[in-house]
This record gives structure tokens, C-alpha cells and sequence, in this order.
């Protein structure tokens, strides 16, 4: 696709690249209409908020070292949770990698020059800045102490400051809608000649089921918190129980959009994945179609799973019944993914860098993680673990053991790509392996807590819970220190590091095909795709041509 | 792409939006009319919900154009159908088998004040029909 | 074997048959799970040492997957899925239908203890006695917002829905003392909302049971937990159900809507009544007191006259505690009346 | 979108115009969303108390709903009409039939600004302001919680959708669209289209059962 580009010379950081072109200087990030630029503020943005939840998660874990107040009383301390979860879930994980990641290589690996609505896509990111910055006002103003999951009729009678943040997440959605509407429509109109649907890259697969999960739930919750936000600030609800309103039916509200953004957020991370196990292992992708569909299939058969948070909450045991079924085929297909990563690597020519790194652990962490979701949505052991440390333990394998996996193995992978200049290799293994065991210390621990039976959200706790509590909190250093080491070499490579020319990792990917950083038209010239996103199994050293005779106008 | 389509229907559009809005107002009035006149039970709410489907599929078919739509344009919408009828669905399965007193009291999913017997689960499992 | 895996997972004592099932499929479960990440690791750890990358250059070759593959990527999670849900389901089913000589217990949850009610008998805060062998029933409410009933050592759990009731289930059959937690997020002293249940040989049950009848032991029920602090004493609600159980009136009037020797005192308040005269009249404060003192005027249809009187037994202010309580005994608000507030009080939050 | 003819990342106007329109659909699927969790709620409550939600139903003014509703319908023709005229290349045609509509939303919105005089005279208000004498029954504020949220949003969609007319209606008016490229117009219609659609299943669901 850059022909003009010899191959194998020496690396070149391209002079003319998105970074200073068309315009540099502040002004002209803020205007512009770049998915590239847009993507890297997205990036920079979910970063900060990553740091403030995870300085949440320290501070929750300090206070947990023992079983009384450490260092902070039971109200900070709720408030401290509720944040740490809309922090992490509405404004870094959900929007992380399909904003972020997804804005800037999804045009590229579908070589086109832009996304279908530049300027949607910029009212999107401050979209996210307004909504961001109106739930940060409700943080600061007293805080919210209801759980990320805003439970009625707790959350409309209590006395914190509970609706700017369901406003601010109000907002949120619509970024995130705005972003995947985008994104459909950039898949359908704007593949490059010659990519027909079993060509794209499967990285564009998922973030393309992503935008669909995005566009269908998130009105639902919009919808209501809106609800909610009326009952607190006016009493005008429909879950108030003592009008007759049911709340139960809230929480079937609020999973039918939150379960399906669990996938929003691990769909992302798949799809990262999915590149990264091709370009380490230097190998065509172990069955593409299945790895494809298994996207859209996550993205459908995820949304008929919700009623499995309900299990005790006094849904009908025939309502029990069909999603505890129905939960069992949706971790199906991340089985299916799983197994063809796996199989991926067979007869592979595998090299051992850090994004390969976190996808070792991305993959241990997923197996298990996802396997203790099976095993909560076994209807009678969700009854004992409901609530318990036990799912505290599952969501974060899935969250930080998935979604921050993939979201390191991304930075990691795509750094040379989006800055032009390579992270220093043994630090990168260094911090992945502190991260990986770190984590391992954190949430195990976890684990045993909840099978002892220890509730999730609790200040206070028997003294018979504090050595798994301290083993928790001592891990969780490890994990924050990996991420402080991660977040410093990083920042020095962006001054520092070795140019990386196009395509350090000599990857097949389209992305890949085009100087780094990339010039603001994505391509030197429109690309015309001959082959398949991950084929390594020609005898073309580096880049196979990629021109054909024939245009063909994909619909 | 409806562009084709509609060059070659130039004609037979317009008589078919006459004839579309001709149709939905006799339906407004007949589901008014049969509204004012009661029909027992669950015929109400079935009849007016049967009219409401027809005059929003000619309405989505005949003036939004899905009838020459591609097929992205007509999954989309159908897709949100499905979800729509999803959450009413299994939301209203979930409160007809409940254990009845999880029910909002005084509601029909619940039993009438005074009478929470042992019998409960069973008893209701019998009366109870979505 | 139970007890070795018992222990290796963390898990809290069993104190019901029903405890040892879950366990037993917890522990298929967790086997499993970890056979699988341990099966997958380990293959991929053999891969990334047997096809380390040896040169730059290296082409590989292009594995595609046949169907079988697939299918049996699909099929074997699946089938073990589906057994496990297939095990777990029917336990599930088997805890939301009590057995029919289940002995009721009212468990009600508030900001931030438990009560524990016995039709006809005693109430009690935080401490849940029951016999050791026999199916015990709660029906679990809440006052205020949603809390979860949950004792780890029969690994059972279920939410306390405001305005209305859920049930469970069990038959303890070890004797001992165990933790009550609520485990819905209920609020700034959520994690202090903690209970016990004491599970008592039968004959000794029978022995506490009779003497709470008698309203002897009525003090000793209070110390096991940390918030014994917390009573009722201040409400008037409190007060008349407190009254309510030492001059026995729940020995005839029950509190859950079943019917006893008189009529239930759930939902009666603002009720119509058809009395035995053919009269109807609507259960307000005036009808509650003049029932209480002059039992015999008016009675319900379907009733006999054997209440006694409880003029000079009842001071005044003890009447119109007890009338508050009947008029806190409701399933919710949604009677006639619509704006009429819930039965439950508020309480704000940090005490 | 962009009224200028192409934009450059797109390769012809053909394809901008059906990505244009993709976007649209898409956009209408998250609408019916937004109001799936209000029907969804409507449809619990209403299965909970029939009783409640039917008596509340007859108190209100049908007849305005019956009007409203052939309003709607109507507006939807010309709309449709408009579009038609759009798509032969009559700007003109486009902007007096989207003008007619709005004039009809106008009507619509009048009837509704009555009825909700009307339903503020007698208390039939949501949750805790709800003081109404005439229905007893549970579910009664429920049931006008739901009126004024689902009535609310939609009157808030028919400001937005005559918004939409006007500005569209006005540029085409002006002759900025061509038998070429006149998405915006058609999206415009899609849109009140839209609007039209819900109110088709509200009118039933508040006013008839």
C-alpha cells in the first residue's frame, strides 16, 4: 500500500505525519476532524481517568487492610467505591478501546481516510468531556453512595449527590452511541476497494459488534437513569415501591443495557487480541470465520442474559431458569475465541514482546474469569456468591484481567504505530509481568473471600476476613506500581524512544502498511486490498503487493 | 439503494402515500370507534394493539420506504424490534411467575390483601396467566 | 474429600444438606474451571516454547480449522455448561418451593438490623432461632430500601424487597451459631447489618419457643451481635408491636395476611369489614380502639365472639401504639389511596 | 449532514447519500430503544393493574388523542409528500408540504398543551403530586407518571422533529437539494416519520386500553 516505501531499511519516522499535519499546535486538536488525533485524545483523556479509579482502588484497598476504619469513615468509604466503579466502567473501559483504539485504526485497517462523520465524531469526545466533567462536578459536590449500580429505591432516597453523576453517565451514553453509529456506518461505506466482509482485519469484526451492542443498549439505560435522576430530584418514579412501582424492575432495566456492556468492554479487548495473537505469533488466525461471527454472536446472545444478576432478587425462579440457559451459550463463543487464539499459535513463529505478554495473561485471565461467570450464572451457586467478594473477584478477572490486558497489549502494539518510536522492550516484559502476578495477588485472594462469604461492599468486616485482605491489598501494590512503571517509560518514549518505522513488528495488518506516524490521510495512496488481514504464509518477505488491476467498490 | 426504485415509481409513490394515509386515518377512527363500544376483556387491548402494528407497518413500510430499503436499512430497524420485544417479554414473564407477594401488593400479580397463605407458589402458579 | 476441598476453597461450615449439595457442585464446578484454564495454559505455554520464534523472517504456515474442529470447540463447553446448569437449576427450584409443614418465620430487614418474628410468638432483633432438622420458612421483607438476607452457612440468599415479601427456605441440621450478613448495599452502615442464626436441637427450641411465649426470656435474645444498641424503643410502630406480642394478641391475629383465630392484621387498617349483622364498616382508628376494648360489638363475618376485653389492661397510649403498628402492617400503599405514604419509616442516614 | 455536496473521505455522493441514510436508521433503532424502557415499564404496570390503568385511561380525554393522532397521521402525508417532491427535483414543493407539517405539529402540540392544562386542573399528576378524586384504584399514578413521561419525551421529539422541518424545509426551499443528493430531506422525513410511528402505539396504550 506504500509502494513507494522500501522495505527493510532502516527505520524512518515519517516527517510529514498526523502529529504536525496539517496544523500543529493546541488549537488545532481541539478543531480537528482527524480520527486519528480524535482516537489519541480519547486515549490521553480515558488514560487520566484510569489513574483517578485506580487511585479509588488503592485507596479502598488501604482501608481494607483492616477490619475496622483505617484511614478513612464507612460514608468516604462508600462514596470511594460508587466512584471507583462509574470512574472505571463509564468514563475509562467503555470508551477506552473503541474510542480510543477504535477511532484511530479502524479507518486504517479499513483503509479509508477518515471515519463516515468527522464532525460527529468529534461532537463525541466532547460529548465525553461535558459528560465527564458533570459527573466529576458530582464527585466533588458530595459524591454519590450508591454503588455504580445505582439500585432503587436506595439510590433515589439517598441524601448524597446522586444525580449529576446519573446525568454525567446520561451523557456518556450518548458519546458512546455517537461513537458506534459512526463506526457501522464506517464498515459498511467505507472499506477500501477490494475488502469485501470475510477481509477485514478481525480487530473491525468486533469493534463493529461493539458498536452494535453500544447503539441498542444505551438508550435503554439513558432512559433510566433519567428515570432515577426524576424520582430523586422530584419523587417522580416509577420503581417507588410505596407507589406501587416495582423495583426489581429497575435492576431489569439496568442490566438489559449493563449487561451487555460488559461486552462493550471485553468485545474491544477481543478484538485487540485477535491482532495482537497474529502479529506475535506471525500467523494466519486459526479459523477467521469462526472468530468473526463469534463477535456478532457475544454481541446478540449477550443481550438476552441480563436477568442472571437477578438471581436472588426476587425474579420468578421460570425467569431464573431461562437466562441461567441462556447465560451458558453466550460464554460459548468466547470459548470459541479462546480455543482458536490457542490454536492460533500451533506451528507459529512466536515472539515473546510485551503485548504478547499481556495476551498470556489476558488469556489465563479470561479462561478463568469467564469460567467463574459460568459457574455464578449456575442459578444455586449465584444464590451462595450473589453480592459476594466472589463476583467482586469475577468481574475484575474479566475487567482489569481483560479489558486492561488488552488495553496494555494495545498501547504496547500500537505505540510504534501512533507515536513513531518504540518502548523500551525489557521494561515493557518487566512491568508486564509485575502487572500479571500483581493482579494474580489482588484477586485471587478475592476469590476465597467470597466463598468464605464475605459481602461486597462492606466497610466493616469479621476479623476472620483480614489475611485475604491484606494478601489483596499487598497484590494490588504490585499491580500499581507495574502500571506507574508502565505509564513512565512510556512518557519517556514519546521523547526518547527508538524510531520505529512503519512496521516494527513486521505485521501483516493494514494499519501497518503505511508510514508511522501515519501522514492525516491515513494512506499515500488509496489502498486496493488483495489479501486477507493475517496472512503470514506467503513467501513475501515483508510486503506482498498490494495493488490489483480491478477496483472492486465494496457496498 | 431506493434511488432507482424510486425514478422508475415516480408516479405510483404519490398515489401510495394517498392511499397509505387514507388507510391509516379509517384505522384511527375504527380503533376509536371500537374503543368507544368496549370490547370484552382482552379483545381491547388486542384489537387496538393489532390496528396500532398495522398502521405502523404501513407507516414504516410505505413512507419511511423500507419496502425499498437495502438490507442493512430493514435489519437495523427489525433488530430493534427484536430487542424491544425482548425486554417486554421476559420483564413481564418475570413479574406473571413471581413468587406473588414479591409483587407490588394490590397488583394482579399479587394476591389480594389478607391472604398470604403457605399455598401461595402453587396456588398462583394455577391462577396466573401472562 | 468434602471436608479437604472445604477447606482449600475457603468455605464456611455446611450447615444443611442443602449446603453440602451446593458444595458438592461447587466443588465439579471449580474443578472443572480449573482443569480448563489449566488445559489451556498449558497448552499455550508448550506453544510458545516449541514455536518461539527462530528467525525474522520465518514464514508459517496457513492452519485452516476443519468443521470438526469447530464443533468440538462449540460442543465440549457447552455440554459441561449445560450439565452444570442442569445440576444447579433444580437446587434453585427446590429452594423457591418450601416444604408444607415449613415453620414460618417473618424476617424483616431495615436500616440496619434484622427482625425476626414467629407467627403468634416471639419477635426478635438480630438473632434467628430455629429448630435443627425441621424446614423453616422466611418471608422476607424490608422497611426501607432493598437488603439481601444471606447466611453463608447455608449458602443461602435472598433480597428483602420493600413493601412486599420473598421467600426461601431451609432445614438446618448442625447445631451452632451462625453469621447473618445483608448483602445488598443498604447504606453507610450496610456492613454492620449483621445477624446470627442460632440452630438449637428441637426439644430445646420447643423449650425457648414455649418460654417466649410465655414472655419470660425476652431479654436474653439480644446480645449475639455488635448493634444490639439499636431498638425500637423510640417508635411508636416499635411500641405497639411490642405491646402487641406481651398481651398475646398475635396468638390470634396474625401479621402475614394468613388467617387464625381472628382476623389478620395485614392490610386491615382503612379495610372494609363485613360484620355479622350484614353492616359493613371501614377498620379506622376508632373501630381498632373500640375493638380492642369492647370486643364484642361489632365482629367480623366468619368470626366467633372469643376476644376478650382489654379495657384497663391497655393504657390509652399503649392502644394507640398498638393501632400504629396496624396501621404499619401493610403490603404496601397501593390500596385505594394512592399518594398514601409507605408503610415503611426512613431513616436517615448516619443514624 | 453535510449539505455540501461530497465530502472527501467518501469515494462518490451516491455512497455519502446511503451512508447518510444507514446513520439515520441507526439513529431511529436507538430512538425506539429510548422508548422500549417507557412501554417497557408501561406494559408491566399496565399487566399489574389492569384495573388502575384502565379506569385512568377512560378519565383522561380521548377524543384529544383521536385528533392528535389523525393530526399526526397527516402530518406524515405531507411530510411523505414533501419528500416526494424532493426526490422530482421541486425544492419549493418540498418546503410548503414540510411547512404544512409543521403547521399540523402545531395543531398537535396545542391539543396537547389542553390536555395537559386539563390533567394539572384536576391533579392528575405523577407519583406524589397525583390528587386526582376520580380514580382509586392502585396503579392510578402510575399510570399518569407514565402519561407525562412518555407523552413528555414524545412532545419533546415532535419540537425537535418540526426543528428538523423547518431548517431542512427552508434549504430546500431555497433550492439547495437536487434529484441527486437530497438525504437530508429524506432523513428529515425518516424522522417524522418516526415520530409519527411511536405516537401510532401511544395513542392505543394511553388513551384506548
Amino acid at each position: 500500500m506504500s509502494p513507494s516505501l522500501p522495505a527493510s531499511e532502516a527505520p524512518a519516522y515519517a516527517p510529514r505525519n498526523y502529529l504536525n499535519a496539517p496544523e500543529k499546535g493546541w488549537r488545532s486538536w481541539l478543531t480537528t476532524l482527524d480520527h486519528k488525533r480524535i482516537g489519541v485524545m480519547f486515549l490521553v483523556a480515558t488514560s487520566v481517568f484510569f489513574a483517578v479509579g485506580g487511585l479509588f482502588a488503592m485507596l479502598i484497598r488501604i482501608e481494607l487492610l483492616t477490619p475496622g476504619p483505617t484511614i478513612m469513615d464507612a460514608m468516604t468509604y462508600n462514596r470511594l467505591f460508587t466512584l471507583h466503579g462509574v470512574v472505571m466502567i463509564f468514563l475509562f473501559m467503555i470508551p477506552a478501546i473503541p474510542s480510543g483504539f477504535g477511532n484511530f485504526l479502524l479507518p486504517m485497517m479499513l483503509g479509508a481516510r477518515d471515519v463516515a462523520f468527522p464532525r460527529l465524531n468529534l461532537l463525541s469526545f466532547y460529548v465525553y468531556l461535558t459528560g465527564a466533567a458533570v459527573a466529576l462536578y458530582g464527585m466533588i459536590a458530595g459524591g454519590a453512595d450508591t454503588g455504580w449500580t445505582f439500585y432503587t429505591p436506595y439510590s433515589t432516597t439517598t441524601t448524597t449527590n446522586v444525580v449529576p453523576i446519573l446525568l454525567g453517565a446520561f451523557i456518556l451514553g450518548f458519546s458512546s452511541i455517537l461513537t458506534g453509529l459512526n463506526f457501522i456506518v464506517t464498515t459498511h461505506t467505507l472499506r477500501a476497494p477490494g475488502m469485501g466482509w470475510m477481509k477485514m482485519p478481525l480487530f473491525v469484526w468486533s469493534i463493529y459488534a461493539t458498536s452494535i451492542i453500544q447503539i441498542l443498549a444505551t438508550p435503554v439505560l439513558g432512559m433510566t437513569l433519567l428515570l432515577v435522576a426524576l424520582e430523586h430530584a422530584f419523587g417522580w418514579g416509577i420503581f417507588d415501591p410505596a407507589r406501587g412501582g416495582d423495583p426489581v424492575l429497575f435492576q431489569h432495566f439496568f442490566w438489559f443495557y449493563s449487561h451487555p456492556a460488559v461486552y462493550i468492554m471485553v468485545l474491544p479487548a477481543m478484538a485487540v487480541i485477535s491482532e495482537v495473537v497474529c502479529a506475535f505469533s506471525h500467523k494466519n488466525i486459526f479459523g477467521y470465520k469462526a472468530v468473526a461471527y463469534s463477535s456478532l454472536g457475544i454481541a446478540f446472545v449477550g443481550f438476552f442474559t441480563w436477568g442472571h444478576h437477578l438471581f436472588t432478587s426476587g425474579q420468578s425462579a421460570v425467569d431464573a431458569g431461562i437466562f441461567g440457559i441462556l447465560s451458558m451459550f453466550v460464554a460459548i463463543f468466547t470459548a470459541i475465541k479462546v480455543f482458536n487464539w490457542t490454536a492460533t499459535l500451533y506451528k507459529g513463529s512466536i515472539s515473546f514482546k510485551a503485548p504478547f505478554a499481556y495476551f498470556v495473561g489476558f488469556l489465563f485471565f479470561l479462561v478463568f474469569g469467564g469460567m467463574t461467570g459460568v459457574a455464578l450464572a449456575t442459578v444455586s451457586l449465584d444464590v451462595d456468591w450473589h453480592d459476594t467478594y466472589f463476583v467482586v473477584a469475577h468481574f475484575h478477572f474479566i475487567m482489569v484481567g481483560g479489558v486492561i490486558m488488552a488495553f496494555l497489549a494495545a498501547l504496547h502494539y500500537w505505540f510504534p504505530k501512533i507515536t513513531g518510536r518504540m518502548y523500551p522492550e525489557g521494561w515493557g516484559l518487566v512491568a508486564a509481568v509485575m502487572i500479571i502476578l500483581g493482579f494474580n495477588f489482588t484477586f485471587i485472594p478475592q476469590f476465597l473471600l467470597g466463598n468464605m462469604g464475605m459481602p461486597r461492599r462492606y466497610f466493616h468486616y469479621p476479623e476472620r476476613f483480614q489475611a485475604l485482605n491484606v494478601a489483596s491489598t499487598a497484590g494490588a501494590s504490585v499491580l500499581a506500581l507495574g502500571l506507574v512503571i508502565v505509564l513512565v517509560y512510556l512518557v519517556l518514549s514519546l521523547k526518547f524512544g527508538a524510531v520505529a518505522g512503519s512496521n516494527p513488528w513486521r505485521s501483516r495488518g493494514f494499519e501497518w502498511d503505511t508510514p508511522s506516524p501515519p501522514p492525516p490521510e491515513n494512506f499515500l495512496v488509496t489502498p486496493v486490498i488483495t489479501r486477507g488481514p493475517h496472512e503470514y504464509d506467503d513467501s513475501a518477505p515483508d510486503f506482498p503487493p498490494s495493488t490489483a488491476p480491478e477496483p472492486k467498490h465494496a457496498s | 439503494m431506493a434511488d432507482p426504485a424510486a425514478h422508475k415509481n415516480e408516479h405510483s409513490h404519490r398515489k401510495r402515500y394517498l392511499a397509505v394515509w387514507v388507510a391509516l386515518a379509517v384505522l384511527t377512527v375504527l380503533t376509536y370507534t371500537l374503543a368507544r363500544i368496549h370490547l370484552p376483556g382482552a379483545w381491547a387491548v388486542t384489537v387496538a394493539l393489532l390496528i396500532a402494528v398495522t398502521k405502523g407497518t404501513l407507516v414504516a413500510l410505505f413512507f419511511m420506504h423500507l419496502w425499498d430499503q437495502t438490507g442493512a436499512n430493514r435489519l437495523v430497524f427489525a433488530t430493534s424490534l427484536v430487542f424491544v420485544a425482548l425486554l417486554i417479554g421476559l420483564v413481564i414473564a418475570d413479574n406473571a411467575t413471581r413468587f406473588p407477594l414479591a409483587n407490588p401488593p394490590g397488583s394482579l400479580g399479587a394476591l389480594p390483601a389478607g391472604g398470604a397463605d403457605r399455598d401461595l407458589p402453587e396456588a398462583a402458579a394455577e391462577t396466573e396467566g401472562p | 474429600m468434602n471436608e479437604l476441598m472445604r477447606r482449600m476453597l475457603f468455605l464456611p461450615e455446611q450447615a444443611s444438606e442443602y449446603a453440602r449439595s451446593v458444595d458438592q457442585l461447587h466443588f465439579f464446578v471449580i474443578t472443572t474451571t480449573m482443569i480448563a484454564a489449566a488445559a489451556v495454559f498449558g497448552v499455550a505455554i508448550y506453544f510458545f516454547v516449541r514455536y518461539r520464534r527462530r528467525s525474522d523472517t520465518e514464514p508459517t504456515p496457513r492452519i485452516s480449522p476443519r468443521p470438526i474442529h469447530e464443533v468440538v470447540f462449540i460442543g465440549l463447553p457447552l455440554s459441561f455448561f449445560l450439565l452444570w446448569f442442569a445440576l444447579g437449576f433444580p437446587m434453585f427450584v427446590s429452594l423457591q418451593v418450601p416444604p408444607k409443614d415449613a415453620m414460618d418465620v417473618y424476617v424483616l430487614g431495615k436500616k440496619w438490623m434484622w427482625k425476626f418474628a414467629y407467627p403468634g410468638g416471639p419477635s426478635s432483633l438480630d438473632a434467628l432461632r430455629v429448630p435443627a432438622g425441621r424446614p423453616v420458612r422466611l418471608l422476607i421483607t424490608s422497611r426501607d430500601v432493598i437488603h439481601s438476607f444471606f447466611i453463608p452457612a447455608l449458602r443461602l440468599k435472598q433480597d428483602a424487597l420493600p413493601g412486599r415479601y420473598t421467600q426461601t427456605w431451609f432445614t438446618a441440621d448442625t447445631p451452632g451459631r451462625y453469621q447473618i450478613f445483608c448483602a445488598q448495599y443498604c447504606g453507610v452502615a450496610h456492613s454492620t447489618m449483621l445477624a446470627e442464626v442460632v440452630v438449637m436441637p428441637g426439644a430445646e427450641f420447643d423449650d425457648w419457643m414455649a418460654e417466649q411465649r410465655r414472655g419470660l426470656k425476652s431479654a436474653q435474645d439480644s446480645s449475639p451481635v455488635a448493634i444490639e444498641s439499636v431498638r425500637f424503643g423510640s417508635s411508636l410502630v416499635g411500641e405497639g408491636e411490642r405491646v402487641a406480642a406481651e398481651q398475646g394478641c398475635l396468638k390470634c391475629h396474625s401479621v402475614d395476611g394468613s388467617r387464625h383465630i381472628g382476623p389478620t392484621w395485614l392490610n386491615l387498617y382503612g379495610r372494609a369489614e363485613k360484620l355479622t349483622t350484614g353492616k359493613t364498616v371501614i377498620a379506622d382508628e376508632a373501630y381498632l380502639t373500640k375493638s380492642m376494648m369492647e370486643p364484642g360489638a361489632d365482629i367480623v363475618a366468619g368470626y366467633q365472639n372469643v376476644m376478650p376485653t382489654f379495657q384497663g389492661k391497655l393504657s390509652p397510649p399503649e392502644a394507640a401504639a398498638i393501632v400504629e403498628y396496624i396501621k404499619s402492617l401493610r403490603t404496601s400503599a397501593a390500596r385505594p389511596g394512592p399518594s398514601e405514604p409507605p408503610a415503611y419509616e426512613p431513616i436517615p442516614p448516619g443514624k | 449532514m453535510q449539505a455540501s455536496p461530497l465530502a472527501h473521505h467518501f469515494e462518490s455522493l451516491d455512497k455519502q447519500a446511503h451512508a447518510a441514510r444507514l446513520a439515520m436508521w441507526i439513529f431511529l433503532a436507538t430512538e425506539v430503544l429510548l422508548f422500549t424502557a417507557l412501554f417497557a415499564a408501561y406494559s408491566l404496570y399496565r399487566f399489574l393493574y389492569p384495573e388502575g390503568f384502565a379506569q385512568s385511561s377512560r378519565s383522561i380525554e380521548t377524543w384529544i388523542g383521536f385528533v392528535n393522532t389523525l393530526v399526526l397521521v397527516t402530518s406524515s402525508f405531507t411530510v411523505a409528500t414533501g419528500f416526494h417532491h424532493a426526490s422530482k427535483g421541486n425544492g419549493k414543493g418540498t418546503g410548503i408540504f414540510f411547512g404544512l407539517s409543521v403547521l399540523l405539529a402545531l395543531v398537535f402540540l396545542g391539543f396537547k398543551a389542553v390536555e395537559y392544562t386539563h390533567h394539572f386542573q384536576e391533579g392528575q399528576l405523577p407519583g406524589p403530586f397525583y390528587h386526582y378524586e376520580g380514580v382509586k384504584a392502585p396503579g392510578a399514578p402510575l399510570y399518569f407518571a407514565l402519561y407525562f413521561l412518555i407523552t413528555g419525551l414524545h412532545a419533546f421529539h415532535v419540537v425537535v422533529g418540526m426543528t428538523v422541518l423547518i431548517v431542512v424545509g427552508t434549504l430546500a426551499y431555497r433550492g439547495k437539494y437536487t434529484v441527486a443528493y437530497h438525504v437530508p430531506v429524506e432523513n428529515a422525513a425518516l424522522y417524522w416519520h418516526l415520530v409519527d410511528l411511536i405516537w401510532i402505539f401511544v395513542f392505543p396504550l394511553i388513551y384506548l386500553i
